[in-house]
């Protein structure tokens, strides 16, 4: 099966076979790999290549998986031929929707202030709203040129991480 | 010695005297927020209740609703832990009053030590030194005339300070004002008292505190000191015991110091007497924390004490059964505090989910953890998960067990400062002892991120789980799926043809 | 000091080992059987390599594979561990012979120590006292002569013997021609020799033990004593340290007698000479077993040494840095074994998949484990899950930390020893320190099973749980459904509806 | 919702309501009792039963439900009503085919000896098969008379635990 995986800012081809047992055959950008890897749990694999053992824990990210080798944490995008060309059509549809701005919680916060109000205008660089986390202050800021089309909280509501709060266009 | 204990706190140290309680054959009461129903606490204790919605000041602090769950559930004494109502001198008086023990000191020797200006002059009368400075209540004017006796550079203080709010260094005159403004602001602010006073302020001193056992009856003992110079923000990141640069003359010294100081309030229960000592080890008292610390496990681990049963027994009355010649230090102990935090983005917290929870174990290692797999850290609570401990017969052998605890403690879901803490283990100034309490900041802006060293590993990892999900998400291809075919599947089908 | 160890086991002792290199930088290599790739010390270790099918005479025994791995992998030394090949003298021989170093005895030692009679001779030629008994290869004519030299009751050994394999009581003269025969065709079968001798048999001793750690100078240091009378078929179950019936000036002869012991036999390495003490606090010498014992920890915690990395550094040549005066003794060690066997079918074993394994923490705690949540415990191996272990300044604290560990270790899946070590620890008996040999067989005939006592809470937590599982499986109402249904399910409908 | 519950000998009629939150109303007999009840993870709950705090883990057992209790396991099975009419039936069935009788593997086991021959007679509490785990032999014996029917392993095979071994009716 083959598989496009970015990993840093490299992507790369890959090849799986499935061989006897626990074990498998990848070629990565056309080189040959043996590996014995068995699923220990959910999450977990155990990896043998080449005679050294690895853990590694695999759980669903931002980036689709976040990969936990030794204390190293990756994040590693694996795409399908299918998966690859379907992003490929949604980010063109994502660049038709260019200028469009969400503002997202970072993490699960409550809302202090709003700084603007809906049809204001707003520069790159400018604070949209404050929200607290564990007694910290957080300013989040445009990234863009716009106005502000809506706002979907109000001060002192609680939100979870990656909720919408405002939207530029 | 009691029969029930409510333990007015929550996390690793609510944990940490529930297991306490237990040895003793005493039951335990726990109180918990609305955010905290799911919480390690609420699960282990005997008894739980909950006092209030999520945030501290309607549910932790609440010290009339917590009295009132004390009472309807009999509990005779209150264990406060460390933070929240355990500095708090009306709640400790509301218990005396309510006939249930307090487990800490009287609330007058609690009020004595809660102020900087009292426990300076508590200081001065003992014999024991603090930074130079004036203690009294300044006006502007009085500050600005008497700041150049001390000599800059110096620290304006809150007098109802603490954790680093109120507190401004100033280098030169012409800062003077400013600072003053600052302080004051803070300090009216924050404790409600706009009252400053003035200190020399030392250049890279350490921060080396002696913890102290005193019972009712006044005997009191020191139990050695830990070095705590480890600090961000005046918040301790790593602990340890003994100090690397501790004498067996100096923790002498400063042993009696503390106990001097602790007879001077007519102090009972654990405490902590906190010390800067400048690099010819002078040392100078700074305060008295009356109640136990966050970094009690290295002094537990060194001296074989347990300070919570020790606490509860001198509550209940019983008096203390070892005398100072028999307090004896063994090896060497190291704490490491690991918090829901991004090291990478200036330790700002970073509550959540842990969607993986994997701590560490092995010889000499103790975690005193509060939370576990699948729990969702709280927004309104310090972000502290747990307090990874190692031993080891020296400081040498409790740092490689610390490196290779911290290695394998996984968390996912949330940052943590776990690969902060394992750089500092590796950090040679950390490693040869040479520590003060600017380190941290001195260590942030000098290391480098390593390289990631296991890159193909993750990718060959991810792309086998890829495989894995998709074999499972497609059917199986035709061809093969017709000779495996089992039996049942066949009569299935059958079946449903004739249905038609 | 060694580049990589190869560790010639599994299981919790493989991981154990593994830890220690790792805080001495010392790379690690596992070896595996084919029912064990799953297993913790192959994830653990930085390199694995399959040694064969899963019966241990294939694998794990197999010391023509090991070597062959410890050479591909250019390992120095080889860690045995306790058991597989940990006391066979010819695997050390073949390791000496292929220039890596036998992390042990030399051969020769190994040899002289796995003798019962050449042991029993080395201990009289040391004046240390032995059981009565005739310890050449008798016949069976000599053994009906002499048996009544020594006095009934009497034991007969298997020479090679071990385990209790081969071993008979014989409580009057009548007896004695069947358990002859017995002893014989048992040590036959099980070790391929016949031959016995007769010894003492001592009504309801203990039996305590002596750690040695012995450089290759000839430096040797005893390390305290372990009390294992707490045995089940020769197997034992709890060890502690130090022995309740321990006296300065007893542990001092035994001491020295191990010394005297090791000295005589030139040994070098950790180990343990075996003793039966009677109720007059009379010792008598067994044999001394040449490796780790897997009761080691209650030593390390009580005396502060790491006896796997002690035993790295000697067999790297390291001298000793210790002298025996600098050797001290803190605080109480208990050690409870794990094993996945059920109490209540006379500890038959119990394989099978751990669903839930949460073992305890706490201060005071550690628990060496091999296995996790999900692991599978094999019918070919040990069925040893773990080993908790509980230090306290005292007996009685190691007992309560030990009694609260054992309520809060959850496995299930399979039956474990952990509900009967419970009862083991609050039997006024074990309190008291009153313990020999014979005590878990008296302990189980008069142990009743205590009334459950949570039934009503596990009754309703069961119908919550069947309520929770019954709503997730039926739709919701069709009522509540209508108002709740997407705009994605309806357009998924529509769509559908046209494809038609 | 009703359920029927048997622990130890007895079975309850437990009528199960959800109230707000993490509170449930149950009747247990026609006893109400008020219960705080939260999920922690797939096995694991937390009860709080006036006041007094459990931590209760349930897992499928050999009766439905393996519940454990601080230190304590009950088998507890729970039935919905249509539940229990159906297993009514089934131990009809059950009855009709009485005589037959499978012996299974206890554990995961080695056949280490057959003791019987298919078409040979036994009767209650003969030796059938000598299995063996971890070192120690077991024998099963046969609970009731009949003919051996039919043998499903031989010598030295390994089985998984619940592997029937030898059919008898």
């Amino acid at each position: 099966m083959e598989f496009f995986a970015r990993i840093g800012d490299k992507e790369h081809r890959i090849e799986v076979t499935d061989l006897e047992g626990s074990h498998y055959r990848l070629s990565v950008d056309g080189v040959a790999r043996d590996v014995d890897c068995v699923r220990i749990s959910e999450s977990c694999y155990s990896l043998i290549l080449d005679g050294t053992s690895y853990e590694v824990d695999i759980i669903r990210g931002v980036n689709p998986y976040a990969v936990w080798v030794k204390g190293e944490v990756h994040d590693v995008e694996v795409l399908t031929e299918r998966e690859k060309r379907l992003k490929a059509v949604t980010r063109k549809a994502a660049a038709a929707q260019e200028g469009r701005q969400v503002i997202t919680a970072p993490m699960p916060s409550k809302v202090v202030r709003l700084l603007v109000a809906v049809g204001e205008q707003v520069n790159p660089g400018n604070g949209v709203i404050v929200v607290e986390a564990m007694k910290m202050e957080n300013e989040l800021r445009s990234t863009g040129a716009g106005t502000v089309r809506e706002i979907r909280v109000k001060e002192g509501e609680a939100v979870v991480g990656g909720h919408p709060l405002v939207i530029i266009e | 010695m009691f029969s029930k204990i409510l333990i007015a706190n929550r996390g690793e140290i609510a944990l940490r005297v529930i297991r306490a309680c237990r040895e003793m054959g005493v039951r335990t009461v726990a109180i918990y927020s609305e955010a905290d129903r799911s919480a390690l606490h609420v699960r282990k204790a005997d008894e739980a209740y909950c006092v209030g919605p999520a945030p501290s000041a309607q549910s932790y602090l609440r010290a009339d609703r917590i009295l009132e769950v004390a009472r309807q559930s009999r509990a005779d004494a209150i264990h406060p832990g460390y933070g929240f109502l355990s500095e708090n001198p009306a709640f400790a008086e509301a218990c005396e009053k309510a006939g249930i023990v307090f487990i800490g000191p009287s609330s007058e020797t609690m009020k004595l030590c809660g102020s900087k200006t009292a426990s300076r002059r508590l200081a001065k009368q003992v014999g024991v030194p603090t930074v130079p400075g004036i203690d009294q209540d300044l006006t502007d004017e009085e500050i600005l005339r008497r700041a150049p006796e001390i000599g800059f550079p110096i620290l304006i203080k809150a007098a109802a300070g603490g954790g680093g709010k109120g507190m401004r260094v100033v280098r030169e005159s012409a800062e003077l004002a400013s600072a003053i403004r600052a302080s004051r602001s803070e300090g009216q602010s924050s404790f409600g008292d706009p009252a400053v006073f003035i200190e020399k302020y030392l250049i890279r001193p350490r921060h080396i505190e002696m913890q102290i056992l005193a019972d009712a009856t006044g005997h009191t003992l020191y139990l050695g000191e830990r070095e705590c110079s480890l600090q961000r923000r005046h918040q301790k990141v790593v602990e340890e015991a003994p100090s690397p640069v501790m004498t067996a003359e100096l923790r002498q010294r400063m042993g009696e110091a503390a106990v001097a100081l602790a007879r001077g309030c007519r102090y009972r229960n654990a405490g902590t007497a906190e010390f800067l000592v400048d690099a010819d080890r002078n040392f100078y008292f700074l305060e008295i924390n009356a109640r136990l610390q966050v970094e009690h496990p290295v002094t537990e681990l060194t001296t074989g004490i347990d300070l919570v049963k020790s606490q509860i027994r001198i509550a209940a009355g019983e008096p203390l059964a070892l005398r100072q010649e028999e307090v004896e230090w063994r090896g060497h102990a190291i704490e490491c505090r690991i918090y829901a935090e991004d090291p990478a983005n200036n330790f700002a917290p970073f509550p959540g989910k842990l969607i993986l929870y994997r701590p560490p174990s092995g010889p000499g290692i103790r975690n005193d953890s509060g939370v576990y797999e699948g729990f969702e850290v709280p927004i309104y609570y310090d972000p502290m998960l747990s307090k990874l401990i190692a031993w080891g017969r020296d400081r040498h052998e409790a740092i490689g067990r610390m490196r290779q605890a911290l290695q394998d403690y996984l968390v996912a879901g949330i940052k943590t400062s776990i690969p902060f803490l394992v750089e500092v283990m590796a950090d040679p100034a950390f490693i040869k002892g040479d520590v003060d309490t600017t380190f941290i900041e001195a260590f942030v802006k000098r290391k480098k991120m390593d390289e990631p060293r296991h890159r193909e590993v993750g990718l060959v990892a991810a792309a086998i789980h890829a495989y894995l999900m998709e074999k499972e998400r497609r059917p199986p291809a035709p061809a093969a799926a017709a000779g495996a075919v089992s039996p049942w599947a066949l009569a299935a089908r059958h079946n449903a043809l004739r249905r038609r």
